[in-house]
């Protein structure tokens, strides 16, 4: 199947909640199995919680967007903000690495999204923002499951 | 959204719902408070009807380890969904995992604390 | 509370569930009463499908785009097409009258629409597009559901 | 989605989910069909379990009514959501809606046939 959707909200840290669930419901048609969805959505929610806390610093008047396609079996997304951007793109992609300590952030994030998706890149630049793009394949959808 | 109950020395905190940033701020000091109260030797996060966690659960759970480091507190992290089984992994909290019962878990740090 | 988000996504049918799902996860934090819900989540679904049967002929490439905006309990949202446009609106709005009876649409789409919310407009052109604009007031949020 | 029975002369549609244009679309044919199997005098659309129902539902209550004219068929609405009764009320199909049993609501099928 082909389908294609864009889902732009402000950063307040409630949205990241509606983010999960929209691209939830958007990956249905392809009858994901229980450990696909769940690995979905950790990664919209570490994407999406990055880009409304270091991004935008939850300041709840700038947009995060993402852009999401579904194609045959496979959706490739990104997560994008214009905030503060990241200062050392590789540095912020080890384990436990975290400029945020004091929220109590781990500095997994990004380890997550890795190990979930099947390919993850980040573009990023001070002060003009942030976009993670990944992709994850899903088992082929069965004909008896499309008949549903 | 969490349930926290004192047995003995022991928090067990029951966690359901969503476990998020968002989530994991509105519960964060209340959980702490009930560590503070003195006394506690361990702490059981039972995750069986949790319905997700991101990495906000890690930085929640290691932020109440280091809460209860001053009192050599134990961490049990109980029935996470494989998926959380996972990010605990990457995390290096696999060895905090067990799959049972809050019980069975409070006899083991039961013994935990008596060879101590 | 303030909030705001856009939604947009091809014409294709599955799409009716996921604008369903993504508008009613987005009032949630407005604790509405059950009733609430589901009028408001018909309201999406008579706006939405109309964007994309009437307005695209489900197409399956044009966007269909929801916009909404909560200002203390009071929700404000426009579904646009930039599709076929609507003949005659004052016409479009009458009870029963649909363009496509033999789609068996029962052309109780505006009245539904008009019924639940407290407000609703329509702006429209033969070949430019529609723009469904309704507001719903929600019952005050108490501050005990708040603490939840 | 759609579990449909036929009990006597009677067909019995149990709808569960979402009935949205898309829903309807995929189910018309399959009710449309064990109506025109033949001798039935009656549908009753139990709707007990139906999450949501749109416009859509209306159209395919509407088309069914025609596909059962030819047969002088009753039609019946059984345990719509508030929501759902007041979409059927704009409709002009208040008076199917029925709350009780598929049992009572064939019962008064029954005796309608058996007043013709
Ligand atoms: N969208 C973003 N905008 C700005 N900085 C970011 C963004 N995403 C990640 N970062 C930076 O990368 C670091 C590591 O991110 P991550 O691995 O997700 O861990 P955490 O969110 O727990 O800090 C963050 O602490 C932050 O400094
Ligand atoms: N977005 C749209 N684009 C074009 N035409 C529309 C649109 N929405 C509604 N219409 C027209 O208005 C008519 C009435 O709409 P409605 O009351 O929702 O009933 P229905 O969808 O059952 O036909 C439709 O049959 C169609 O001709």
């Amino acid at each position: 199947m082909r389908n294609e959707m864009t889902l732009s909200f402000v950063a307040i840290e409630e949205n990241e909640a509606l983010a999960r669930m929209a691209m939830t419901c958007f990956i249905t048609p392809l009858d994901p199995t229980l450990e696909e969805i769940s690995e979905f959505k950790t990664i919209v929610s570490e994407a999406v919680t990055n880009a409304i806390i270091h991004g935008y610093d939850c300041d709840g008047t700038s947009m995060v967007t993402i852009r999401a396609l579904i194609d045959g079996n496979k959706v490739s997304m990104t997560v994008e903000d214009q905030g503060n951007g990241i200062f050392d793109v590789e540095q912020a992609m080890e384990p436990m690495f975290t400029t945020k300590p004091l929220m109590e952030r781990s500095g997994m994030g990004f380890t997550i999204m890795e190990s979930f998706s099947d390919s993850l890149s980040v573009d990023s630049s001070i002060g003009n923002g942030t976009v993670v793009r990944f992709e994850k394949m899903f088992s082929p959808v069965t004909e008896a499951s499309r008949m549903r | 959204m969490a349930d926290i109950n004192q047995i003995d020395d022991i928090v067990v905190v029951t966690l359901a719902g969503e476990l998020d940033n968002l989530q994991a701020n509105r519960i964060r000091s209340t959980i702490s408070s009930s560590i503070f109260t003195g006394k506690v030797r361990g702490i059981i996060w039972d995750l069986s009807r949790l319905g997700f966690m991101d990495s906000a659960g890690i930085g929640l759970i290691l932020g109440r380890m280091r809460d209860l480091a001053p009192y050599n507190g134990e961490t049990f992290i109980i029935n996470p969904s494989p998926t959380m089984e996972k990010i605990f992994n990457f995390s290096g909290l696999g060895s905090n995992i067990r799959h049972g019962s809050v019980e069975s878990v409070i006899g083991e740090i039961g013994g935990v604390l008596y060879e101590k």
